[in-house]
């Protein structure tokens, strides 16, 4: 037990690993599930008990040294209180789904290669969380492939419903590969001045031996550390589907299997926006990126145009898919908002949003996984009248809905009160305008499907529908009300938030 | 049992109720049963507080932090008593009206129906107890929310339009103004300009404005951002939601008009001059006087829509914006009187108000008819209906001896007081135009309705349907209310306190 | 091809000494030029060859996909478990001074040993995956059957 | 001039990248496509490569007769070997959905799989 717990860091990625690797061998005839939620609850377990960890111990932090190696010549894996926070995000939310999936998945692929699919969710949720608590910055880079690259096969495993599935995955491959390829050099770019790759040790270099030396006698060093974090910025972004550079989202989410929908809504683009909040905050600093280069000025400009289209073009969907994967494009723009203003604030919302998001909108592709899997199809005309045949389904899709669009009492008012906040605390008044905008551009959107569900008519000639099936439904249920829960009682998911903002800001509350 | 406990009993018994509302589905007695039950309960806890309240006890009570630092909190304080008291009150006769309404009309959706009413009450209760701005607007938008399923409870294309203007003006006000007004106040709190989130006696910009950490610019600006956040209060140009609204069953248009809903805007309006911005203050800056023009615009433009509005219930949504716009003058008078005056028009006009429209109701149900030029002679045959209608016109006009000409007394005495106040006195000459005007339109289109339902004969197609008077739920329910407003001008002591203890935290 | 002589011969014949060589870059990965990626690569080399001679089926029966499909996950549970059983002996994850604890920095080579084997046996197996997925598939023309095509 | 013949190496990398990123954005043939991407990332490659090589170094092997000798940064190397691996694991996971593609539309051109779903929807 006790050597559990001193490896609690490593295990977390490696048990996803190997139990990936064994349900590729092993996991046929319905044993791939249990392994995969066997996996799944574990790394929860490990994810909690880390949190706890980190917000007990003294410094904030907990370090673990990859084959004994110190850093900055071994990889070591850091964890403090954001990504703790983002580890039991993906542990949450990953366990959640893949209890979910068992009858999802099975109603849309081949029942023969299922196994392959466990393993595929496996290495998935394995990038991830290895992304999110690796503190070396080349490490990030391959994690955030071995992520990219099972769900590019994940979201292809789609084709069985839809053909189109192939297409949005291999358009997801090749942006998401020139965004970790830029990622990769960015990375050589700073490994030109720093000649170190850990995070914290380039960060140490940057602050102690390059930026003093700024405008005196190395004007070379700027240049590069200008390009190298450019470079970083540009591929993040793509990974985050941060507008102008969501092209690849909205196929992929709506092409995607509903279990996988649901996964990488909550999960991929937060682990993005994480390392991209990594990268700003902890790693060039937010003297160098924000007041230097006035990144900030491009993120806002960039985040209340994901908002306001993002949003736009979501009302516009007549695909119930497509209109939560435009949604998710406005709310990554609330995301990175937030990190942009870079206050206390604004860091919390971004935090506390990248938790609060995960959760209604995982609940809301799971509610209409249900719905593809009693009706074969998510179409806005499809849910019409719905709210008597699928009540429970519905009621969490309808209470995602508030969610998205903040009204009191749900999770998303929570960010949006600590977004609102912090625009107007930095003078951003415009932005805070957007943001209020864009709650209401949502309540269109939402509202325009919740009429559908309770006030449209059943086409006549449809066989009757049943409620989803159990496995199906309390997994949904689970994260709608957690989106209620913590729109109610914010005090837990606030009190890591503000931590982790406070750390990375340096700031003592 | 302590207060702290009664005001979370008060809240959540009409929750509670709801539940079991919801469980006795299938047995329609036992459902209305529950109804009646919670109304009744829910009146009790409320009213056990008056003593305290009156005797300057100010209990309060945190029920959970929602956000570190802004917790959902409580506090029980002489106006938010007036409204709660109102509201429950009326909730009472208006349970009773329901019941008899959707029976005699067999509407569809009953349960639902009867689910939505408790929740809309618990968040009345919320709103008229709330201690801080966020507490009051949680309740703001659950109130929004839970009516949204009473308007739209039809379901025809009608009723989801009418549904989309109701929601969309009441949460694109909400959103974009009172919203924005709350969190930055937040923001203020946050670097230390504003004292409190919480309603504080006086108003939480004292400090700032001395010290000149809120620029009186941003003063004024919330302000303004506050009372157009409140679209409730239906204020013009945002008042479009009120008329929309009249698809909705009758007993909901009363619970929206007289219970819950429009006083629940105009109770906030008041909440905020006094405990957020600070009558004096909002004097002394001189940054509200603009809302004394709104409001007697408003006043006037209701009134002389109401006048041509043939549909019954549509001319008394009308008449129902410009009695709010009484309210909003008294406020905007920014006199201790004006408030108290304002205070009191909320329980003046909902007594009268919900007279009226139980009435218009009880006429649909009985006769199924809608416009006014329908009711030649109606008054003979529904006796009770249109007597108890004409109480309400009365009280709305604000002739003795109904309780509508209390409230307007003490308007003008705010207006008088607002005179003894140095200033260019164009503005309470405009408000004592507007009131006298609005008066004499009030009665232009009120009393003709009156006039035909007694005095003119029955229409030859009319005399071949002989109705007699709605089903005796309804009428029970009229009668009661009617007897309130013409009792209330005799004895109207507790409300009158509780205004006059406002008055005197104002002044 | 398999009708050419030249070619069937030339294939059989390079066979053995591919998988030979393979091996030996293998068992040197850990001290000279060399290892696991470079061997793995002509492991399935080899068989490639002897595929696009004789015909990817004629491979497949060979080397069936099972194989190719264990093998690649086993070859990364090798690496991988070498370090979980640093870990269960008390030491990091990928610490191979608990391979030979009498001799922490002997046991280097060790660790590396096995993981170049690890690495060898999934690049092989990777490789022969890919073969296997571009040559396996439907012809031209012939559509799948069993699929639906709704959203 | 010195500058840009100093810095060679950069030149060559960039030429790749932009070679490859223009074959990515321009060519519809999806192989092409594919394999324009890893043409990019062999820019990337390169680039590590020799950013990691020293003026006058030799191998990075340690050399007890020669103590003062300068050794090339290995580091970059080692870093690149796990890139092309992510790089030949990226180009056959395209290329798997390449077949697949192909299989169900029976092309691997995207404009002709653009006109396939704008009819199909038609």
């Amino acid at each position: 037990m006790e050597r559990i717990h001193q490896n609690l860091p490593a295990l977390i990625v490696v048990l996803p690993l190997c139990m990936g690797l064994i349900t590729s061998i092993i996991g046929r005839r319905g044993l791939g599930w249990w392994l995969a939620m066997g996996t799944a609850s574990a790394v929860l377990a490990m994810a909690v008990q880390l949190l706890v960890n980190v917000l007990e111990s003294g410094t904030l932090t907990v370090t673990y040294q990859m084959g004994s190696w110190p850093a900055p010549f071994g990889i070591v894996y850091v964890v403090d209180p954001l990504n703790a926070g983002v580890l039991t995000i993906v542990a949450l939310i990953g366990a959640i789904v893949t209890l979910y999936a068992r009858k999802s998945i099975a109603s849309e692929m081949d029942p023969r290669r299922l196994h392959f699919f466990y393993a595929l969710w496996l290495f998935c949720m394995t990038g991830l969380l290895g992304i999110t608590i690796t503190g070396d910055a080349f490490n990030l880079y391959v994690l955030l492939e071995i992520s990219s690259l099972s769900t590019y096969t994940l979201v292809a495993l789609g084709r069985q419903r839809n053909r189109r599935a192939l297409t949005a995955a291999i358009n997801y491959l090749v942006l998401g590969s020139i965004g970790a390829t830029f990622y990769l050099l960015g990375i050589a770019y700073l490994y030109m001045v720093t000649g170190s790759l850990n995070i914290a040790d380039i960060q140490h270099i940057l602050a102690t031996k390059v930026f003093p030396t700024w405008g005196t006698d190395a004007p070379m060093y700027r240049t590069t550390v200008y390009v190298g974090f450019a470079l970083m910025a540009v591929g993040l972004s793509l990974k985050l589907a941060l507008f102008p550079l969501h092209g690849w989202l909205p196929n992929a989410y709506t092409y995607a299997p509903s279990s996988v929908s649901a996964l990488l809504a909550s999960t991929a683009t937060k682990v993005g926006a994480y390392a991209f909040i990594r990268v700003i905050f902890t790693l060039v600093g937010t003297g160098f990126a924000y007041r230097m280069l006035h990144t900030d000025v491009v993120l806002m400009v960039s985040a209340g145009a994901a908002i306001l289209v993002g949003s736009w073009m979501a009302f516009r969907q007549t695909s119930l898919k497509k209109l939560l994967a435009y949604s998710s494009i406005g709310q990554i723009g609330y995301i990175t908002l937030g990190f942009a203003l870079g206050n206390v604030n604004g860091l919390t919302a971004s935090i506390i949003h990248l938790f609060n998001h995960a959760l209604t909108k995982g609940g809301m592709f799971m509610a209409l996984g249900v719905v593809a899997y009693r009706l074969g199809n998510t179409r806005l005309q499809d849910v019409q009248g719905l709210g008597r045949k699928l009540p429970f389904t519905m009621a969490a899709f309808t209470a995602g809905g508030l969610g998205l669009i903040g009204v009191p009492l749900t999770a998303g008012f929570v960010s949006k009160w600590y977004l609102v906040t912090a625009c107007i605390e930095a003078g951003r008044y415009e932005m805070a305008a957007i943001v209020l905008v864009g709650s209401l551009i949502a309540l269109l959107y939402v509202w325009k499907v919740v009429e559908a569900i309770y006030f449209g008519k059943r086409p006549e000639n449809v066989p009757g529908v049943k409620e989803a099936p159990l496995t199906m439904l309390v997994p949904t249920l689970l994260l709608a009300g957690a989106s209620i829960y913590f729109g109610i009682d914010a005090s837990t998911s606030a009190r890591v938030a503000t931590a982790a903002a406070h750390f990375l800001l340096g700031v003592t509350p | 049992m302590t207060p702290e406990m009664t005001i979370l009993l008060a809240i959540g018994v009409p929750l509670l109720g709801s539940v079991l509302i919801a469980m006795s589905d299938r047995v329609p007695n036992l459902r209305e049963a529950f109804t009646l039950l919670t109304a009744v309960a829910t009146f009790g806890l409320v009213a056990s507080l008056y003593p305290l309240v009156i005797a300057g006890g100010q209990p309060r009570v945190e029920l959970l932090t929602v956000i570190p630092g802004v917790p959902l909190s409580f506090k029980v304080e002489p106006l938010g008593m007036v409204y709660a008291l109102v509201a429950t009150l009326l909730w009472m006769p208006n349970s009773l009206y329901s019941i008899g309404y959707m029976r005699g009309n067999n509407e569809k959706h009953q349960t639902r129906f009867y689910i939505c009413f408790p929740l809309a009450i618990a968040s009345a209760i919320g709103i008229a107890f709330a201690e801080n701005l966020f507490t009051m607007f949680v309740f703001y938008e659950t109130l929004t929310l839970s009516t949204f399923p009473l308007v739209t409870h039809k379901g025809n294309t009608d009723a989801v339009r009418s549904g989309r203007v109701y929601l969309g003006i009441l949460l694109t006000t909400s959103v974009c103004f009172q919203l924005l007004a709350v969190l930055w106040i937040a923001a203020l709190h946050n670097g230390g300009a504003v004292s409190s989130l919480n309603f504080t006696h006086g108003g939480i910009f004292r400090e700032g404005l001395a010290s000149g950490a809120v620029s009186p610019a941003i003063f004024g600006l919330l302000f303004f951002l506050y009372i157009y956040g409140i679209g409730k209060a239906a204020l013009m140009p945002v008042h479009r939601w009120l008329p929309a609204a009249m698809v909705a069953p009758t007993p909901v248009s009363a619970f929206l008009h007289a219970v819950a809903v429009v006083k629940a805007g105009v109770f906030c309006v008041i909440k905020v001059t006094v405990y957020v911005f600070g009558v004096d203050l909002l004097q002394s800056q001189g940054r509200g006087d603009w809302l004394i023009y709104v409001a007697g615009t408003t006043i006037l433009a209701a009134s002389l829509i109401a006048l041509f509005q043939d549909n019954l219930k549509k001319r008394l949504a009308y008449s129902t914006i410009s009695q709010l716009s009484y309210v909003v003058l008294g406020v905007a008078l920014f006199t201790p009187l004006g408030i108290m005056a304002a205070t009191f028009h909320i329980v003046a006009h909902a007594f009268g108000k919900i007279t009226l429209f139980f009435a218009a109701g009880s006429v649909y149900t009985a006769a199924h008819k809608t416009q006014v030029s329908q009711l030649d002679g109606i008054g003979r045959r529904m006796p009770w209906t249109m007597g108890a209608f004409a109480i309400g016109t009365l009280s709305m006009i604000g002739v003795p001896p109904v309780v509508g000409m209390a409230s307007k007394w003490l308007l003008i005495n705010g207006v008088v007081e607002a005179w003894s106040i140095p200033d260019g006195h164009f503005a309470e000459v405009f408000a004592l135009v507007v009131i006298l005007f609005s008066t004499l339109l009030n009665a232009g289109y009120f009393l003709p309705i009156v006039y035909r339902a007694f005095f003119k004969p029955l229409s030859d197609s009319d005399r071949a349907h002989p109705h007699g008077e709605a089903p005796w739920p309804i009428v029970t329910a009229l009668t009661f209310t009617a007897a309130l407003t013409l009792f209330f001008f005799f004895w109207n002591k507790p409300a009158y306190e509780l205004a006059e203890l406002v008055r005197r935290a104002v002044g | 091809m398999k009708d050419n002589v030249l070619m069937r011969v030339a294939a059989r014949w390079n066979m053995p000494f591919l998988l030979v060589f393979a091996l030996y870059t293998q068992t040197h990965g850990e001290l000279g030029p060399g290892g696991g990626f470079q061997s793995g690569v002509m492991i399935a080399a080899a068989f490639i060859v002897y595929g696009m001679v004789f015909g990817a089926d004629e491979m497949r029966r060979v080397v069936p996909r099972w194989v190719t499909d264990f093998a690649a996950a086993a070859g990364v549970l090798i690496y991988a478990g070498a370090g979980v059983y640093c870990m269960a002996m008390g030491y990091t994850f990928l610490d191979y001074a608990a391979l030979v604890p009498s001799n922490p920095g002997g046991a280097e080579p060790w660790g590396m040993v096995i993981v170049e084997y690890g690495v060898g046996i999934t690049v092989a197996a990777v490789m022969l995956t890919v073969f296997n997925e571009i040559t396996e598939g439907t012809l031209p023309g012939q559509e799948p059957g069993g699929t639906k095509e709704v959203l | 001039m010195q500058v840009v013949l100093d810095h060679y190496n950069y030149w060559v990398c960039v030429i790749l990248m932009m070679i490859g990123f223009y074959g990515v954005i321009a060519k519809t043939n999806l192989i092409k496509k594919a394999l324009s991407l890893s043409l990019f990332q062999t820019g990337v490659l390169v680039f590590y490569i020799s950013i990691g090589k020293v003026e006058g170094g030799t191998g990075p092997v340690l050399d007890p007769r020669n103590p003062e000798a300068v050794y090339s940064n290995p580091l970059p190397h080692a870093l690149m070997l796990t890139a092309i691996v992510v790089g030949v694991a990226t180009l056959s996971v395209a290329m798997a959905i390449i077949v697949n593609i192909r299989e169900r539309y029976g092309t691997i051109d995207e404009r002709d799989i653009e006109d396939i779903e704008n009819q199909a929807q038609e």
